[in-house]
């Protein structure tokens, strides 16, 4: 059973090339490079990306929060005369309220980061490729999934082996 | 600043690609050619931190009595290691953050052990205010949580905002630094020889795979980390800054000290990272990656903030005058006329007068000369800390209370055991984990390569 | 390449994280609900002679004071002297063996020594008489004594426990001759009648009873 | 005023402040006292230091003590005691001895253990005041360092096998009628004491009674022989003096009736005394004391020239013939003459005890002449019984001793080895003597000497009665049955006299039963309740000056014997903490600062300025003082004051067999004294060794730096000056960014009146015996870690030649506007409804930021577990005041204890406080009443009276910190006639304003 064909480009000019060429026949095409290649998630198609709003959301969360409770805290909770100040000094709440609203923007943007990312996923189909270790060194791949309705294994091959890649190999599932 | 600078120097007759980048930095982890140098100091270093454990040991069975303070003067060595560390970490956030805002490229050779040293140094900070408490073992009373004593912390002093400060800033740094090793720690996991590595640098690569999207996503969160990371790290010595002048004692109540200790720590900060850098590039034969370019970039900026650190001494002194306050004026007088009037000499010298030798392009492209300098700002800043410190606390208002403070042995050793810890989880780092960005490095040389048109 | 990982080792993996974080969260929540005011009653303290304050209370119909002599005129409710023991047990039980400790100390001989049941810290200074003089009665911190037969602290005289009652003291204010009926229950308005007493006997602003200096010195 | 301290201001405060001279170093070259050497402050190092902490208390249930989990034990009563409700503490009028005199007390005492000491106020010597000895005294009783059992030849021995031996010695001299047989007692004013004395004589007939004290008044009752024919004690009324003179006469704390005296003479100081009832001190003296502190015109002269100057006065009023050169100026003298002259029947001339009896003889004759007798100065029948010449006495027993005439003796609580005179070399004298008995607290060096040393009980310990410096007389009771074996002196001469039977308190009874014999249940019972035998204070009995007293005044006075012009002389002090030395063990006294110098731990030649720089001498420096063949090593010390050709030398230290604290500090001053020069010497010659001694100085700078600190006006400044020139201006504590929290019912505030205020120290140990404050020991008040929450700072101010000491004490202020609180990070240091800056120890985590943003360094912070645990002194402990822990910040909360305390009781019974209500522990104590504390809340109430002063202002005003504790400002009454050149010299010395230079010299 096919999980998907992976053609082996040695450079990420050949990879863009291809991927816009499977993008004109394929869906379910996905390339992997060792380092984020420009206009590449482009080629692909991917409009969106949720990261920025992620982040927005938890620096809000953070900030609010951290205000709220110190403002319950020290007003409501328990009220205490501290060097004759008053009790809802917001003045003295910012500095807590900044820290806690980067930090909750941080944390947001990394989980939401690797939660987008569907990471951690230790066990993955791709990695069954041969030589895809070379993915995280110098070599830049292009996938067609089998689960592509335009999918073939003997066709799909065929069109890969016309981009010209260092070679085409099948990913086993 | 030219954005190409720093760019990398290969060796006669090759060319780097990713290939060779990712071979030559993934080698130091996994097949580690190690020098004798790092043995050597791997056995100093944890000889050290031994030390340390000792003190912090004594210390807490025994009280804080068995350091110098006392009163008038109750904050001193602890303190003073504190705000020298949190100033050495903003060094790392800058470069890595700052730089990145700002497309600056070569960072990418140098971000990586800075955001370590920043982590390393910032641990070591965060360490300080909890061992110089009376009770460390109730520390965690400044934290707001609902106790049964229904007791909150009391939101007005700035040691709270401290634990805030700090506390996001080592989890944003280490963060900030674990999601650019994510990449790398997938090229470690594919080209780990044995099961053992694969399993470890496996487990810490999260399953990453360079897919596309995962690329995409990647490259946002990052850049929004740094422009998080960027205004932290200015909030974070601030808050630290008022610690000070948030009291009315004279010689901390001043305005000037957010702007000051922010410059101050990036002074001391990038001393630490050149103090860091010439030794390690020589020991692992980095210097086609840190070259001479890097550290002379380093140097003027330590020249830059060294000049305005300078240029706060003279605000200070002439706030005092102009101010026209009788314990400002004393307070000045005493500490460059005081008892502690070497100090803040030394600190002049250090500071102020020394590093001006980098003006010189000759001695910033030396590093030997930058390892040199980067050892006195480093003395120069600890010593600034604590001329502000104990020199401001140890006259004040009521001469009748004015006291000397003399350190003890166990002052010391905190000091000296903080430094070895530090080095000894530096080496650590660099034996685990790839001291370069290999998938940035990769992006660079790709994109110089097609400027110079050399690509195939 | 090969999966360097097997799919049952990543899922055992995620499942294992998951299972710990939540655990981590679940002990967080049980502690702090199981720290609240009125905590699950502590079992009984060994005592030298198994006092019953059941028996002497309900049975007997003694009154607190008898043998409690300090508590409306000093911060120390008082802990009768073998003396006081002794006008009764000196005819009744006078040859009970579990009151043998007791004869033994009022002979002169090894002195009897009860376990504290309420024990507060050193630094926490708690005045009977003034909660007395204010209508707080013995059973709202000492719970039914008189269904004891063996003492044991009804109250975790956590801070918050304080708290509560001194934010809030409408609650278990009761009308002064109420005070010593360990019986007493709040009548259905309490609110009302609380805050009239409060009136009635001046008691100090809640933020005054929530002073520090109130309790700790 | 104060305008910020920044403007150059012409004010009256301004002026006042330019005339403080800067630090000693600038003025007179005198290195700041101690900048510590670094000592090691590692724990173990310290054991011994620690070990010698039992004044610090012990912690029962610390801040740590949160006991759940281990079981605490409560032990009933087999029956409870009548007169106490539990966790009630119960006052017992006693008498405590001072100098052999009594001074009325209440024993404060908590579940039968005495814990506190306040003064009874219906007792003359105390009127509810007390000095730091009588605070002190409970430290002494929980001492675990006092002789616990009887001892025969170093081991320990019983009452009976005592009882024996005794019985032995009489067997073997049966019929000798106590030939051999001597008795050496102290001061003894006690009647029933003295009537068993009596019967030991009467059974005894040839045994003799003899008396040593090393702090007598030999010199006082011999010149009353000389001038009225007969000994008898003079009582000073300062209270009804308008003009006083003291020649080296310190009746503020050198005197068993000081208490007293400093009470009647603040009643004419207080800053809002009426300006016709203020009193004018001249004092002339030869050691820095607090009478001179306190003194208006205060001239250094030298003790041997004491006597020319009363003499020169007594000629220039033509109350004497008596014709000795002159030294006092003569401006001097014509302003004094004047003064006197103006105030005939209202004013004193007083001696010290330390001067011969012709100058108290002239003293007597100037009084006459200026009608003071019956007014200001009463003649009493002397309190002591038998006031025989005690060096003439103890002189005879070294030669009976020497002379191998005596068999048997027996010293009562005396330490005649450790303070005899050197040349009567009592110790080897009494090595000749078959059968010694000592009976004291301690096993001290006569008891190592001894073959039987008796412990005795202590004062707190037992019943008796003791008369006062003007002869009342106070019945003592105990606060506890005695803790070890101790036997009262009662006890002991009743065995001499064959009585073994009866104790202590039989004894005593039956003495009074003897006495009182119609009323006698009735008398006890109201002296015991009152603390005073009330009608017993003697009559004043008139007495004339002998007839032929010009002939008698013309042969005892000298004729001032001519001295090389540098001869240097030597003046032996009673220690103002430990007096005599008997207080050695006692680290409250040990701990706490001596007025002046400010020195602890350890005794000083303290030499004037001028001498150390002609020997190029500085501070700690060691001195070999050689004077009649006689040599010891001592430290230095400089101190403005001190008379350019006088050493000043405290007695009480060098001790050997005084217990862990006392043992090895200071040097033996006794080994430099004799009998024939008892209390200053001259022809001293004196070389540096080289060597220097580390001493702990509580106070490392003198000066104010030209800061608003201690504000003082002359009288007619007083007068003339208004609330914002002399006192902190209304408008400065209007403004506010805050709105004013609210306040409860009361708002507690104190008042401490820098006028009256003699700089005794009374308040600190009273609040460090109320407060569990931990003694910290010598090395750990030299890292600057003392803990008392009351300290006296002391700045000098005018001509170093006669720097004039300013006291100031400084509790917390108790900030509206705390510094301290909004930087603590756990809501440890907050501020109640009540307007107290309370400190929270269970919950401080020891930040130490509140002690750095103290602007008054009020905050005291345990670097180490201070309070360690030395079994008995725990149950010194006030149970009301919780025992820190290390690591935790405490300081003053104004007995926040006894507030709360007294705020229940009234609750309980449904009222207000009223004012004087709560007393707090220094005010309570200090001889001065310079200390009113109250609630503004309450509009009549005394401190409200004070604050409304112009004279009252808060420290460092200027940073707006509204400190509820003020200070009223120090009033001086100068002569006119001198007032102008005492101006002129301080002008002299009147720094730059704002620019000075803070270096202490040893920084340069």
């Amino acid at each position: 059973m096919l999980y998907a064909l992976l053609a082996e480009f040695a450079d990420p000019r050949a990879l863009l090339d291809a991927v816009r060429r499977c993008r004109e026949r394929y869906h379910d095409v996905d390339a992997y490079a060792p380092y984020a290649v420009d206009g590449l998630a482009e080629a692909l198609g991917v409009r969106k990306n949720r990261v920025p709003l992620v982040t927005l959301i938890g620096g809000l969360v953070g900030g609010a929060g951290i205000y709220f409770l110190q403002w319950y805290s020290a007003v409501v909770d328990y009220p205490i005369n501290s060097g004759g100040r008053p009790l809802d000094s917001w003045p003295v709440f910012i500095p807590p309220t900044f820290e806690i609203t980067i930090l909750g923007a941080a944390l947001a943007a990394f989980f939401g980061m690797l939660l987008l990312n569907g990471l951690p996923k230790l066990h993955h189909p791709i990695f069954n490729a041969p030589e895809f270790e070379l993915a995280s060194r110098n070599r830049f791949f292009v996938a067609i999934r089998a689960t592509d309705p335009e999918f073939d294994a003997v066709r799909t091959r065929a069109f890969l082996e016309g981009l010209a890649p260092i070679k085409v190999s099948e990913v086993p599932l | 600043m030219a954005t190409d600078a720093g760019t990398l120097v290969p060796p006669p007759g090759e060319r780097y690609t990713g290939a060779i980048i990712t071979d030559k930095i993934a080698d130091l982890v996994l097949v580690r050619p190690m020098h004798a140098g790092y043995y050597v100091g791997f056995i100093v270093t944890a000889a050290f931190t031994l030390l340390f454990i000792v003190a912090i040991t004594y210390l807490f069975t025994t009280g804080v009595g068995i350091w110098g303070v006392a009163q008038p003067v109750a904050w001193a060595f602890a303190l003073t290691n504190f705000v020298w560390w949190v100033g050495i970490g903003h060094a790392g956030t800058f470069i890595s953050a700052f730089l990145l805002l700002l497309r600056q490229h070569w960072r990418t050779s140098v971000n990586r052990f800075a955001e370590a040293m920043t982590i390393f140094a910032v641990a070591m900070a965060g360490l300080m205010p909890i061992l110089h408490l009376g009770r460390p073992w109730f520390f965690y009373w400044l934290i707001p949580y609902p106790d049964v004593m229904n007791v909150w912390p009391q939101w007005r002093s700035p040691l709270v905002w401290d634990i805030f400060a700090i506390a996001t800033y080592i989890i944003v740094s280490i963060l900030f630094w674990y999601m650019g090793l994510i990449p790398d720690l997938a090229s470690l996991r594919d080209h780990a020889r044995t099961r053992g590595k694969q399993v470890a640098y496996g487990l810490a690569a999260l399953g990453w795979r360079g897919e596309a999207r995962q690329w995409h996503r990647f490259e946002t969160a990052y850049l929004l980390m740094g422009g998080l990371a960027t205004p932290l790290v200015i909030s974070v010595h601030t808050v630290v800054s008022l610690d000070f002048s948030f009291g009315l004692v004279p010689g901390w109540h001043s305005t000037i000290f957010p702007p000051y200790f922010v410059d101050g720590a990036l002074y001391s900060g990038f001393a630490m990272a050149l103090v860091l850098a010439v030794p390690m590039r020589k020991v692992f034969r980095l210097e086609d990656f840190i070259t001479r370019d890097h550290l002379a970039k380093m140097g003027t900026l330590m020249l830059v903030t060294g000049l305005i650190v300078a240029y706060s001494y003279m605000v200070e002194a002439f706030n005092a005058y102009y101010s026209t306050d009788l314990y400002e004026i004393a307070m000045m007088r005493n500490r460059y006329f005081g008892p502690y009037a070497p100090i803040s000499w030394s600190v002049i010298l250090c500071n102020v007068l020394i590093p001006q030798a980098l003006w010189s392009k000759r001695l910033r492209r030396n590093p030997l000369a930058l390892f040199v300098l980067g050892l006195v700002v480093l003395l120069g800043m600890w010593l600034e800390r604590f001329m502000i410190i104990v020199a401001s606390l140890e006259r004040d208002f009521l001469p009748s209370a004015w006291h000397m403070f003399y350190p003890t042995f166990w002052d010391l050793a905190t000091l000296a055991g903080s430094l070895g810890a530090f080095a000894f989880l530096f080496l650590m780092f660099l034996r685990f984990l790839p001291a370069i960005s290999m998938s940035e490095l990769r992006k660079d040389v790709r994109q110089e390569t097609i400027r110079a048109g050399t690509h195939t | 390449m090969s999966q360097v990982f097997s799919p049952r080792f990543a899922l055992v993996l995620r499942i294992a994280t998951v299972f710990v974080l939540a655990g981590i969260v679940a002990a967080a929540v049980v502690y702090r609900v199981n720290a609240r005011g009125d905590a699950p009653q502590d079992d009984p303290i060994e005592q030298p002679i198994p006092f019953s304050h059941q028996h002497h209370v309900r049975d007997d119909g003694i009154d607190c004071r008898y043998c409690h002599t300090s508590v409306e005129t000093s911060a120390f409710a008082g802990i009768p002297p073998l003396a006081t023991c002794m006008t009764c047990h000196a005819e009744l039980f006078n040859d009970a063996p579990v009151l043998a400790p007791l004869r033994e100390a009022y002979a002169g001989g090894k002195a009897l020594e009860w376990n504290r049941v309420h024990d507060l810290p050193g630094f926490v200074y708690f005045d009977h008489s003034i909660h007395i003089a204010k209508g707080v009665g013995c059973s709202t911190c000492h719970g039914a004594i008189d269904r004891m037969p063996l003492t044991r602290r009804v109250a975790s005289l956590y801070m918050q426990w304080c708290l509560d009652c001194h934010r809030n003291p409408e609650a278990v204010l009761r009308p002064r001759d109420q005070v010593f009926n360990v019986e007493w229950q709040p009548p259905r308005d309490q609110k009302q009648r609380g805050a009239q007493l409060r009136q009635e006997y001046g008691l100090r602003s809640t933020r005054e009873l929530t002073d520090c200096s109130t309790c700790h010195r | 005023m104060p305008p910020p301290v920044t403007e150059a201001s012409g004010s009256l405060a301004m002026r006042a402040r330019q005339r403080f001279w800067r630090s000693l170093s600038e003025a007179e070259g005198i290195p700041d006292a101690t900048l510590p050497r670094p000592i090691d402050t590692r724990f173990a190092p310290n054991r011994r230091d620690f070990m010698k902490l039992m004044g610090a208390s012990i912690a029962l249930a610390g801040v740590s003590g949160c006991s759940h989990g281990s079981l605490e034990k409560i032990v009933p009563y087999r029956a409870g005691p009548a007169e106490q409700t539990y966790g009630k503490p119960v006052f017992y009028a006693s008498v405590l001895p001072r100098d052999g005199y009594g001074v009325g007390v209440l024993v404060e005492t908590n579940m039968g253990r005495p814990t506190k000491i306040e003064g009874n106020p219906s007792h003359p010597a105390s009127l509810g005041a007390t000095g730091v000895i009588e605070q002190a005294a409970v430290l002494e009783l929980w001492d675990p360092d006092r002789s616990q059992t009887v001892k025969h030849g170093g081991t320990i021995a019983t009452w009976n096998d005592f009882l024996a031996a005794l019985q032995a010695q009489f067997d073997a001299r049966a019929g000798t009628k106590g030939t051999g047989l001597r008795i050496l007692t102290e001061t003894i004013a006690s009647p029933s004491l003295h009537a068993q004395i009596q019967s030991v004589l009467e059974r005894f007939p040839r045994a003799k009674w003899h008396q040593w004290q090393p702090l007598n008044d030999d010199n006082l009752h011999d010149a009353a022989e000389m001038v009225y024919g007969r000994r008898l004690d003079t009582v000073c009324r300062f209270d009804r003096a308008r003009i006083v003179v003291a020649f080296d006469g310190d009746f503020l704390d050198d005197a068993p009736a000081s208490i007293r005296c400093a009470l009647d003479f603040a009643t004419r100081r207080h800053a809002h005394a009426a300006a016709d009832a203020r009193s004018r001190l001249y004092a002339f003296e030869c050691t820095p004391t607090l009478t001179g502190a306190a003194a208006d015109h205060r001239l250094p002269i030298q003790a041997a020239d004491v006597g020319a100057a009363i003499a020169q006065l007594a000629r220039a009023l033509g109350a004497t013939t008596v014709d000795v050169a002159n030294v006092l100026p003569d401006a001097w003298i014509a302003a004094i003459v004047a003064d006197l002259r103006a105030n005939r029947g209202a004013s004193i001339v007083v001696a010290g005890r330390r001067q011969p009896p012709h100058v108290h003889a002239l003293a007597h004759v100037v009084n006459a002449h200026l009608g003071n007798v019956g007014n200001t100065i009463v003649h009493v029948p002397p309190a002591a019984d038998d006031p025989t010449n005690q060096l003439a006495s103890l002189r005879d027993l070294v030669e009976a001793m020497n002379g191998g005439a005596i068999d048997a003796l027996l010293i009562l609580g005396a330490n005649p080895v450790y303070t005899a005179p050197a040349d009567l070399a009592f110790a080897s004298a009494l090595a000749k003597v078959p059968f010694k008995v000592h009976h004291g607290l301690y096993v001290d060096e006569t008891a190592d000497r001894c073959d039987w040393h008796v412990p005795a009980a202590h004062p707190l310990e037992c019943f008796g009665d003791l008369r006062a410096f003007d002869g009342t007389l106070a019945l003592q009771q105990p606060g506890i049955a005695p803790l070890y074996d101790g036997k009262s002196a009662h006890e002991l001469l009743a065995a001499l006299a064959g009585d073994t039977t009866r104790g202590n308190r039989e004894l005593v009874e039956a003495y009074w039963q003897r006495e009182r014999a119609s009323d006698f249940a009735a008398f006890n019972d109201r002296a015991l309740r009152e603390g005073i035998v009330d009608g017993s204070t003697p009559e004043p009995i008139n007495v004339a000056l002998r007839g032929d007293l010009a002939a008698v005044l013309a042969k005892a006075t000298p004729s001032q014997p001519p001295r090389a012009a540098d001869d240097i002389e030597i003046v032996f002090v009673a220690d103002p903490r430990i007096g005599d030395g008997r207080h050695a063990n006692n680290a409250w006294l040990q701990e706490l600062p001596k007025p002046l110098s400010q020195l602890a731990w350890d005794n000083a030649a303290l030499i004037a300025p001028a001498l150390a720089r002609r020997y190029g001498m500085e501070n700690e420096d060691i001195v070999e003082i050689r004077v009649g063949g006689r040599r010891i090593e001592v430290a230095a010390w400089l101190m403005p004051g001190v008379p350019e050709r006088s050493i000043t030398l405290a007695l009480g230290f060098g001790r050997t067999r005084a217990g862990h604290v006392g043992n090895g500090h200071g040097v033996d001053a006794y080994a430099i004294r004799t009998s024939d020069a008892p209390w200053f010497a001259g022809g001293v010659a004196i070389t540096r060794t080289g060597r220097k001694h580390a001493l702990a100085c509580a106070q490392t700078h003198h000066a104010m730096e030209g800061r608003d600190i201690v504000r003082t006006f002359t009288l007619g400044e007083a007068q003339a000056c208004t609330p914002d020139e002399c006192g902190t201006p209304r408008y400065r504590n209007e403004r506010t960014l805050y709105e004013t929290p609210p306040t409860g019912p009361y708002a507690w505030a104190m008042s401490i009146d820098l006028s009256s205020c003699i700089g005794c120290g009374a308040c600190t140990i009273a609040c460090q015996a109320e407060n569990n404050i931990p003694v910290v020991g010598k090395a750990e008040m030299r890292n600057g870690r003392e803990m008392h929450w009351i300290r006296v700072d002391r700045y000098y101010e005018g001509d170093i030649a006669d720097a004039r000491a300013l006291f100031q004490p400084v509790p917390c202020m108790q900030c509206e506007h705390a510094p301290c609180e909004v930087v603590c990070p756990v809501e440890a240091s907050v501020h109640d409804a009540q307007g107290i800056n309370v400190q929270v120890y269970n919950r401080c985590v020891g930040t130490r930021f509140c002690s750095n943003n103290c602007p008054y360094k009020v905050r005291r912070f345990n670097f180490f577990q201070y309070t360690d645990d030395v079994p008995g002194l725990d149950s010194q402990r006030n149970p009301e005041v919780t025992v820190r822990m290390r690591g935790v910040m405490e300081k003053c909360n104004y007995c926040l204890q006894r507030i709360t305390n007294a705020k229940i009781a009234a609750d309980v019974e449904g009222r207000r406080l009223r004012d004087g209500e709560v007393v707090t522990a220094c005010q309570a104590a200090c001889p001065a009443r310079a200390i009113v504390f109250g609630d503004l809340a309450d509009a009549q109430s005394e401190v409200n009276r004070r604050k409304s002063s112009p004279l009252d202002y808060a420290l460092l005003a200027e940073l707006n910190t509204r400190p509820r504790t003020t200070y009223l400002a120090r009033v001086t009454n100068p002569s006119p006639a001198l007032a102008q050149s005492t101006q002129q010299s301080r002008r002299r010395e009147a720094p730059p304003a704002g620019a000075v230079d803070t270096r202490p010299r040893a920084d340069r």
